[in-house]
This record gives structure tokens, C-alpha cells and sequence, in this order.
């Protein structure tokens, strides 16, 4: 089964990657299994300087999710360039760069600086929900998030990645603005903005109040955004949000990704981006795909009847 | 190492109001490295994040290792349905416990409040092994919510606080400790953060160290759900990785 | 303990009640239990002409949620006027009527026509994602959400609660728009929006392609949003989306929600509502509430400190 | 009378490759008014949705009913590692059946396509019972496939039919058809709606009814899911409560 797929920059053995903030720099998973065996990791987000991110707690359970509000806290981008980046050059797994700021300026330094090194794309986390600043606004407003990736594609050759968030009234036009301003591909979905309460203490659970919701609740939002994104703009997608299983995959190739990443159920299991990709060719010959190619936006092949049918 | 494992659960008793015991087979029992480590329990699919526990025991022999927990939410509360001779996902063994094989000490007192108070068994029994003298105080809400008090009396000597007076001395374990510090070289605390501020206050001058909680997400370094301040350049430790036992002045407590 | 809440033409003997669509017209809840107990009854929604909905499947399960597309089936602003508010008026609950329609004109007549019979309070459905025409639209834009709000409060004295769609970036200013337009409270959430596919078809679960996802998915995005509206918005709100017990009522309670509404958790249990009803009470005194009004808005009052502490 | 009830399970067997069937205990038995009714199950907490299973079976000196469900998906496969004393969430006896009481037939031909089997049996039984003469047509994929045509084989003549020949006819239900339909005077069929599109047309001349499946949100006619269009003036009808019986002409089937 072939489980290659071409994207720019990106030439992944497989179409499974452990996703940004969910995984840190890769370090503590390789205990479980040999990062090898990944189509790519990307890392934490990068920011300018050392953040320390948000009073705790940080998380709370969901039915079927979690909410976080870490707060992007990163020992910065040139710690990550000084530690990080070559412990994960050590494997030949391609790294995506998850680049976050508060203001355009740093994320365009950010992406400057790691432009230099051998990260082979950029995550451009507009979308992240716990950064007070202005990373709302860059992923909500398609006017901000144009000018964002332009800067950014003005400073590095390296492709990007435009990590949208759900957080909008109309997810295609978010993409539009992307794609006009050069990306190379989108990333979606990030984490829904929420909220729970303690009855015993009568506060929100999560200090920042409102934290991201991500998990097994969050695919609906997610498969259907990917798929109205897929119809309407000519860009690679790399989809997640709730990926627990080999269908789930299936599900995400079927809306119009061409590649995935596994976010909080890594919190779950620790070896499930490797159980998925050992398991991603039989699930995929299970229903009939020939490749991951095959499978990637087949929703829309109104062509298509299936031949599998009950009893 | 840690390792995610399907665990046996070999016996599962109540041992004191809402608090159970979990003993649980299986090879992580191997790998426990030393007392103050903790798993991380995925109770069920139901419930999305794991729940970290300390190991409050260990048998090498039988590869087991013992769980002492309190229902305080949902998913402690699912747990209690879990029967002998069922499976239950469990990681670990995980973070830094207490530096047993560095710690110069002959005279140990464990501070351990409510649910706090199960690492510091574990903890108590090496120290003993090791020919440590040990003194327990151990604090609870009310006589129902004790629980273990013989074990740590086979450990030596142990003072037992309860809010109401039910059991033991009237009040908190801070109320005994000024009696008792002179007496020891190092102190062990282990339960609410309330507790571990006011021990930190009234142990400034002994040195010891402190097990800490947090709500945690991956529990294994990776996702910083879990930091804490602390005092120096880099500004935060973790939890599940760095600790959850630190020196009291390494860490600011929340 | 004193359950009663004091709305804008509804004064309840308790804050729970069935949500709109999730309930029908009451006749299949009244085999299970007396409709009486009920705080209120929000009636499935009333379009000016009969309407068929849409093409089946019409719902998909999801992780502790589900997606629907019912396309707002409903025998019509006449028909409910005679064969189902007749019903509901044998008993003492006051009624809720749900009111929809693809242009304000439609809205606007609904309304009328429901102004002469006895329901106590309009909650106009401007977020109903299966409607092709412009229910989206009004839900999406302060400004038509502001004209449909302000037409239909011109023909009518009936209290009028805005049911608010989650899928935006900024609810405070759909909030605020409604404010502005004399709406006399607020009903949050409707579904977000989402898709399922299924890898051995290939194609959405649902014929209409997307569906509202609800249930406790949802929870945290709704338990934000009315915390969000409650700190911007002096009016009250009626709270939804995955209630299933009664701690759930209470956190939206805590959250600001005066009342609130149980929607697809009938389907699993159609006594839901009558049970948690049972149950308020001592659920309120095992947290330290002394009624329901105590307990409303809690979250935000920062001088509580609570007295229950771990261990 | 509806209701939800936490039946006991009694018994649960494979009969088939991925078909089992389920005996449970409750008090919902004595409410089943007509074949062709079903409950509306709730696997377990983790699956939000409940799902329709038609009733096989009516045992009211025991106060059971049969279940016979195939493993289609999540749910389904889930409910296979219930156990005899489990209890399960039941929402039932919902719909309308076969109108038995009305039915004016002497001789009586039961057309069943996989998991339509089911219904039938409980219809062929009660049809013995008023001393109609039954006959059965039963079709499945594969002789693996294949369930419960001995009990079939009690009520009367059985023809099997097969996909692939390995039990039977070879081919589809509709290939024994044409030789029977003369020496019958009813009709009453269940399986997968391109079976029954062709049962429709080939009985087209014959009076009969067909039971028709969709997916379904509250089961109890509220949430307007499960809805089929109608030849007449309201348009529609509710599978879940109008439902899921009707008259071939009566509705169109998507
Ligand atoms: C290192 C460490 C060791 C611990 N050892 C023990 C022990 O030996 N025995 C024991 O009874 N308890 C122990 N706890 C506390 C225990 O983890 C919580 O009581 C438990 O997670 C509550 O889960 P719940 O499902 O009952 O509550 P819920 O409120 O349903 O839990 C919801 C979420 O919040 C988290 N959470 C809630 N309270 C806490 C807390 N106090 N600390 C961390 N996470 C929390 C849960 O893990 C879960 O993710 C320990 C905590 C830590 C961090
Ligand atoms: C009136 C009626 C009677 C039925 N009787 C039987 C029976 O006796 N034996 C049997 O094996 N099956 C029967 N079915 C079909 C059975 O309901 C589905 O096979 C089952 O719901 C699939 O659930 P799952 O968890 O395996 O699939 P999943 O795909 O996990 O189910 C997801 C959701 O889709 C729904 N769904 C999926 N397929 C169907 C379907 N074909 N019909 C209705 N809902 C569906 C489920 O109920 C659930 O809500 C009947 C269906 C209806 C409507
Ligand atoms: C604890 C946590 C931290 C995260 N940190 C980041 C981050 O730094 N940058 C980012 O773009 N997304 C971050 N995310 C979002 C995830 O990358 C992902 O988009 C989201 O969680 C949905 O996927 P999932 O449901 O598989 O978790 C974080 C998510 C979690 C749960
Ligand atoms: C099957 C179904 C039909 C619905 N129909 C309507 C409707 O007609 N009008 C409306 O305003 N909301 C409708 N809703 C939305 C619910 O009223 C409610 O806002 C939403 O389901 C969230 O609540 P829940 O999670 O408790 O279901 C419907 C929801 C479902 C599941
Ligand atoms: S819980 Fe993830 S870093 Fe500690
Ligand atoms: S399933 Fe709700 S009306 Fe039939």
C-alpha cells in the first residue's frame, strides 16, 4: 500500500503527524517508539522570546475533549533552534516549525530565523485561542491573516502552512485570504474556544477562564470545514482535530486532506501516531483505497458509488 | 522506563470513607525507580484524560503495585466500579519521586495530609529498609477519612490530625510539627497545596521535600499542562517530569 | 429551595425545559410523564407554510454529540396554531414558540400570527444551519440579526428571546446587537456546524451534507459564549447545548444562563427533563445554592471564595 | 405503553457470523402489542444515540424478548461484550407492527433480506398461532450468513436464497418470487431497501406490507429523523412512531 504523499516541502513516508503542542519537541515520545517511523512532527510553537505561558491550571477534561490554555509557553525560538531542532534532526523525519507571535513583526522574525535551519515547512499559528495579544484577531479576520502570511512569505522561502482556526463564521473565506496572500497549503483545524465551570468552586476550571477544546468532540466542526475548504480553495490541507482511530483518518482523507496530525490523543496513548500509521494500510484496503492518494478528498467524487453495500 | 500498560487488578478494597485501595499486576511494577512516582489511569474511554495516582506500594515479587485513592470527581468515581481480575490502562511509572539513594538522613519525618498521604507509605517503607528512624504525621478531615494509620505505624512512630478532633489531635498537621522538628534531619510532605504552604513555612529551617499536584494532560513532559514556578533562571519545572517531588524552595507554590 | 426564575413574560416554577426541535409539540413526552412539571415548553420551530425539511438521513451520531439536518419540518404557523398549541394549553406550563423563516417578512408573519394565541414568549430562531435561503445569515451578521429582531418586535408585545448561533467568531456583538434591537433575552447555543463521512460509502452521513452537531460536544463552546454575553449583555439567557445532568444545569447557572434548555439528551432518555427537574434541588443545596436565583451568574462574582476544600 | 427500562439479559449467542442474538428480561415484554415493533437500545453511555432493533421474538410467560442483531458498526460491535446478568438501557416496544388484528389473510408469505429476518418471526409465529399458512422466503449474502431458518422451517415451507448459492437459491429474493406470489394472498417483507424496492415491484399485483428502516434520533415520533416521503396530502410519514409497517403504496421509498 502506497502511504506517500507529496506536499511542498514535505515528502511524507506516511500522512501522519503528531500535531503542534501536543508533543513538545518530540523528546519524551521517543521513548515509546523511533520517530522514524513518522511523516513529520511539528514542534510546540515558536515564539520570539521565552514565554511562560498561563497561570495554572492549564487543562480540563470535556466529554469526548479537553480544554488547554497552556498559554504558548516555549523556551523561544532560538532556544528551540539551540536544542531542539537538532535532537529532531537526528531522525529523517521532516519538521514543521509551529510559528506563533503576538504581533507581526515577531512572527515574521520567527519564521526569518528559522528559516535557517533545516525545517522543511511552516505551521503559522494565527488561530491560537490563549494569547491575549492578537493571535485572535490574525485568525478570525481575513484581512490581518492575509497581511500576516504575506509578510512572512516575503522573509523565507520555506513553505507555509496557515494553521486556520474554527473560530469563524465562515472558514472559507479565511482560506481565501491565505491562499491570495501565497500559502502553500492550510492547516485546520485548531482548538474551538470554551469553557467549564466547577460547581464546587464556582469558577471557570481553567485559570485563563477560556481555554481550546480539541478532541473526538471538535472532528464534526472539523471534517466539515476541511470539506467546504476543499471545494473552494486550491490548497493542500493538513487536518485534525479529534483523530483517534484509522477511520478517523480515513474520514479526514475523505473530506479533502492530504495529510494529518494527531493533537490531545497523544495524551491518551503515547505510541498512537505509530499504531495508526502500522495500521493505515490494512484500514485503508478495508475499504477499497489503493493509496493514501486515492482516498484524499474522495467526499467529493460525486462519480464515486460504493460497491459495499448492507446485508 | 515508563510504559503504557493493560494492568490486572488483583484486589480492590475501600479502605476508609470514598478512599480505595488498587492493587494492580503487571510490568511496571518492574520499573518503578523509586517512592513519590506516580501512573496515570485512564479509568475508561469515557473519560478523555488520564488521572495521576501515586504508588503508595510496590512488590517486586508479585509485580504489583498498590493505588490508594479518593473519589473526588467523575472519573475516581468510575474507577470504584472496576473489579478484581479486570484490566485497566494504565502509564507509567512516572516523574521524579523522592532521591532516595542521594538523601543523608537518620531521622525522617512524612508530612502527609488526606490523599497525600499514600507516596509517603511507600516512601517510609524504603526508609525503613534503609534503617532510617521514621516519625508520621499524617492528617486527616475526620476519623472516616483515615486510613493506613497501622501501616505507617509499623514504619515507627505516628501522629495522626483531625479537623474535628475525631481521631487523634484536634486540628491540622502543622499544629504537631513544631514539637517534633527538633528531632528529625529531613521532612516528607505530601497533600493540599494549603498544607504543603503552611509545612513549608514551619519546616524554613529543616531541609526536606515536597510532592506537588496539578492537573496534568500528557503526564509525561510534553505538553506543559502541568508547570510550576520556580525560583531560578528557568523560571518552571514539570510536574510529571521534574517532579512531582521538589526541594520546598526550588518551586513557588501556586 | 426555591426553583422559580422570573423571565420576561415567563415566570417559571423552575428553569428547566425541553429545547426547541429536541420535544416535537409535547404529545410523545406526555406518554412518559406529566407535561406540568415542566418550567416551560419550547415548541420545534413554526415557518409560515408547512415545510417538508430535508432529504434522510437526516442524523449522524459523533462523539458524545450528534449532527442534524431536519431541514426545520413543521406542519406550519397555522397548523401548530390549531392542532398543537391547543394541546399544550391543557397544561399550566407556559409555552415557548420556536419561530423561523427564510426572510424577515416570513419571520415577521409567523410572529403575528402567533401574537394572537396564548404563548408566552417568541424565541426567534435566526441560527438554524439546515436552511438554506438565510437562516445562516441572520445568525452570522449583527446587522440582519438586529433588523429581524427589530421587525418582529414591531408587530408584536410578545417577549422575544433571540436564539443565538454559536458558529461566530464574536457573540458579544450578536449579542449586543439584539440588545440594541429590544430583544428581552437571549437563547444559547444552537448547533455549531459539522459533517460526518462515512469511509464505506464515502459520503456525508447526512444527506444535507452538513448537520448541527449537539449534545455534550458542545458544552464547553456554549458555556463560554453565554460567560462571555453575561459580562457584556444585561439581558437574560436562556442556556443550552448537552445539558444531561444537573451538574450540567448548574454550570450554566454559574456561567449566567437564568434558565435553561435540554435538547438531545431526550433522545437518550425522554424522562431526562422531569428528572433533572427531581433532582435541582438537592443538587443546588449540595453545592451551597439557596435557590436557583443564587446560583445565576455566580462564575463572574469574584468575591466568592468557596468554602469547600480538598482533603 | 412505551417505556425505558433497564432490561436483564438472559442470553446472548452468535447465530451467525457477526449476527447474535439477544433474550432480555423486562417488563417491556408485556407491552409489545404487534410484530414488527422494536426497541430502541442505548449500548452503553459511550454511544449518544440509541438503535432500533426490531423485536424477533415475544415470550410473555417469561416476560422476554428476542433480539437478533447484526454487527454493522461501533455500536453494534460494542453491544457483543454484553453478558448474560448485564442490564441494558431499553426504550420500548416502539411503533406500529403488522396489523395483525385487521389482517384478513389465510395464506401468508414472509419475504426477509439479512437483518430484516427478525421481525418476521415474531410475525410468522402469531400468524401460525390465527392458523395462517406461512411461507417464507429468507435472504442472506452467504450460507455464514444465514439465521434462524429452522425456526422458520416451524412455521411452514422455507426457501432460502443466497448471493452466492452457498445455501439455497442462488441470486435474490425476487428469483423465487414469481412462483409463489400466485399461491399466496399476502405479502409481508423486511430487509434493505433496494430489496424491498424490488419485493415492492414484483409483488406490485399482491396485497402486502413492508417494515423500512432509517436512521433515527428519538425513536418516539418528536424529532421528525426518520421521515419517509408519503403519496398523500401531510406528505410524510415517521418510521420510528407510524411506522416502521406500511402498505408498499403508502409510501416512497428513497
Ligand atoms: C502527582 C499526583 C499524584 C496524585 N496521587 C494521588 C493519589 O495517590 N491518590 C489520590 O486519590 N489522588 C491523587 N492525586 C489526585 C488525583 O489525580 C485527582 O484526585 C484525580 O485526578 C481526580 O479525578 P476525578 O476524575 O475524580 O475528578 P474530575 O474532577 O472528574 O477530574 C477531571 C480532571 O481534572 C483532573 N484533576 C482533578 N483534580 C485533580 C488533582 N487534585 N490533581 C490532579 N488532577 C486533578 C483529573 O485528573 C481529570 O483530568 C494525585 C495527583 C497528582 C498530580
Ligand atoms: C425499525 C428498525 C428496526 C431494525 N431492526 C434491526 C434488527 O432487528 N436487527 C439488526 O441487526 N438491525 C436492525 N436495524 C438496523 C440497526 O438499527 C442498525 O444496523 C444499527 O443501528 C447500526 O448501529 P451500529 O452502531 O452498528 O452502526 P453505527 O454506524 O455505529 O451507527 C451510527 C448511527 O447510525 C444509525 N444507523 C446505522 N445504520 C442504521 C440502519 N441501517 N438503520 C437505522 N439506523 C442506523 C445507528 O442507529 C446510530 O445512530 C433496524 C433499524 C430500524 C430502523
Ligand atoms: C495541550 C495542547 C497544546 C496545544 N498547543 C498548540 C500550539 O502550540 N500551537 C498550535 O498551533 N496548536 C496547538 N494546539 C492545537 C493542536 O495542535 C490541534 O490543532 C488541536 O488540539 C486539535 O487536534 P486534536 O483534537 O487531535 O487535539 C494544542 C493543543 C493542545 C491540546
Ligand atoms: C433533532 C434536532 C432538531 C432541532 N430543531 C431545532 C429547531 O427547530 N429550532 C431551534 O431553534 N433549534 C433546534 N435544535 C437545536 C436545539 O434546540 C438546541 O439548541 C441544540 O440541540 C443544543 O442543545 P442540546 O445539546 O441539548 O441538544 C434542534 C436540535 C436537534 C438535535
Ligand atoms: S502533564 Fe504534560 S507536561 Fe506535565
Ligand atoms: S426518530 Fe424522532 S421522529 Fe422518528
Amino acid at each position: 500500500m502506497n502511504t506517500r504523499v507529496e506536499l511542498p516541502g514535505l515528502n511524507l513516508k506516511n500522512p501522519v503527524m503528531p500535531a503542534s503542542g501536543c508533543f513538545g519537541f518530540g523528546r519524551e515520545f521517543a521513548q515509546f517508539y523511533d520517530l522514524s517511523h513518522l511523516g513529520a512532527v511539528i514542534m510546540k510553537a515558536a515564539t520570539g522570546g521565552k514565554r511562560f505561558g498561563n497561570v495554572t491550571p492549564r487543562v480540563a477534561e470535556t466529554s469526548s475533549g479537553m480544554l488547554n490554555a497552556i498559554g504558548l509557553q516555549n523556551p523561544g525560538v532560538e532556544g528551540i533552534i539551540a536544542k531542539e531542532i537538532p535532537f529532531l534532526e537526528t531522525y529523517p523525519t521532516p519538521i514543521i516549525a509551529n510559528v506563533a507571535g503576538s504581533t507581526v513583526e515577531e512572527y515574521v522574525s520567527v519564521a526569518e530565523k528559522l528559516s535557517e535551519t533545516s525545517v522543511s515547512a511552516f505551521e503559522l499559528n494565527i488561530s491560537c485561542p490563549n494569547v491575549k495579544e492578537g493571535g485572535v484577531q490574525f485568525g478570525t479576520d481575513p484581512f490581518l491573516a492575509e497581511n500576516v502570511v504575506r509578510e512572512v512569505k516575503d522573509v523565507s522561502d520555506v513553505p507555509v502552512y496557515v494553521k486556520l482556526s474554527p473560530n469563524v463564521a465562515d472558514i472559507v473565506s479565511m482560506a481565501e485570504a491565505c491562499a491570495k496572500a501565497g500559502a502553500d497549503g492550510l492547516s485546520m483545524i485548531n482548538t474551538l474556544t470554551g469553557m467549564r465551570i466547577d460547581p464546587k468552586t464556582r469558577r471557570p476550571i481553567i485559570a485563563n477562564k477560556t481555554g481550546g477544546l480539541s478532541g473526538p468532540a471538535i472532528k464534526p466542526v472539523a471534517i466539515r470545514m476541511i470539506y467546504q475548504v476543499y471545494e473552494a480553495v486550491d490548497l493542500p490541507i493538513i487536518g485534525m482535530g479529534g483523530i483517534e482511530t484509522v477511520d478517523d483518518i480515513i474520514e479526514y482523507l475523505l473530506a479533502g486532506a492530504s495529510a494529518v496530525a494527531i493533537g490531545s490523543a497523544n495524551f491518551k496513548n503515547p505510541l498512537v501516531c505509530k499504531e495508526l500509521i502500522d495500521q493505515l494500510p490494512e484500514g485503508l484496503k478495508k475499504y477499497g483505497f489503493e493509496s493514501v492518494n486515492d482516498a484524499i478528498g474522495g467526499a467529493h467524487d460525486e462519480t464515486y458509488s460504493s460497491s459495499i453495500s448492507r446485508s | 522506563m515508563m510504559q503504557r500498560e493493560w494492568m490486572r487488578i488483583v484486589k480492590h478494597t475501600e479502605v476508609a470513607r470514598d478512599t480505595y485501595q488498587l492493587i494492580l499486576n503487571g510490568d511496571v511494577a518492574q520499573h518503578v525507580r523509586e517512592p513519590g512516582q506516580f501512573v496515570h489511569v485512564q479509568v475508561s474511554q469515557e473519560y478523555f484524560l488520564r488521572r495521576p495516582v501515586s504508588i503508595a506500594d510496590v512488590n517486586q515479587d508479585e509485580s504489583t503495585i498498590t493505588l490508594l485513592y479518593k473519589v473526588m470527581g467523575k472519573g475516581t468515581n468510575a474507577l470504584t466500579g472496576k473489579k478484581a481480575g479486570d484490566f485497566i490502562d494504565v502509564l507509567g511509572p512516572g516523574g521524579k519521586g523522592f532521591p532516595l539513594h542521594d538523601l543523608n538522613t537518620q531521622q525522617a519525618l512524612l508530612i502527609g495530609g488526606g490523599i497525600g498521604v499514600p507516596p509517603l507509605h511507600y516512601l517510609g517503607k524504603k526508609l525503613k529498609e534503609k534503617g532510617v528512624q521514621v516519625t508520621s504525621v499524617l492528617g486527616f478531615q475526620t476519623k472516616e477519612d483515615a486510613f493506613y494509620v497501622e501501616k505507617f505505624k509499623e514504619l515507627g512512630k505516628v501522629f495522626v490530625t483531625t479537623n474535628d478532633g475525631s481521631l487523634g489531635t484536634k486540628g491540622f498537621v502543622t499544629n504537631v510539627l513544631p514539637d517534633l522538628k527538633d528531632r528529625i534531619d529531613t521532612f516528607f510532605s505530601c497533600g493540599p497545596t494549603v498544607m504543603l504552604r503552611a509545612v513549608k513555612e514551619e519546616m524554613c529551617d529543616v531541609p526536606g521535600y515536597i510532592s506537588i499536584e496539578e492537573r496534568m494532560g500528557c503526564g509525561i513532559g510534553a505538553c506543559f499542562a502541568c508547570v510550576v514556578e520556580s525560583n531560578d533562571d528557568q523560571g518552571y519545572r514539570k510536574i510529571c517530569c521534574d517532579g512531582p517531588v521538589f526541594r520546598p524552595d526550588e518551586v513557588i507554590l501556586p
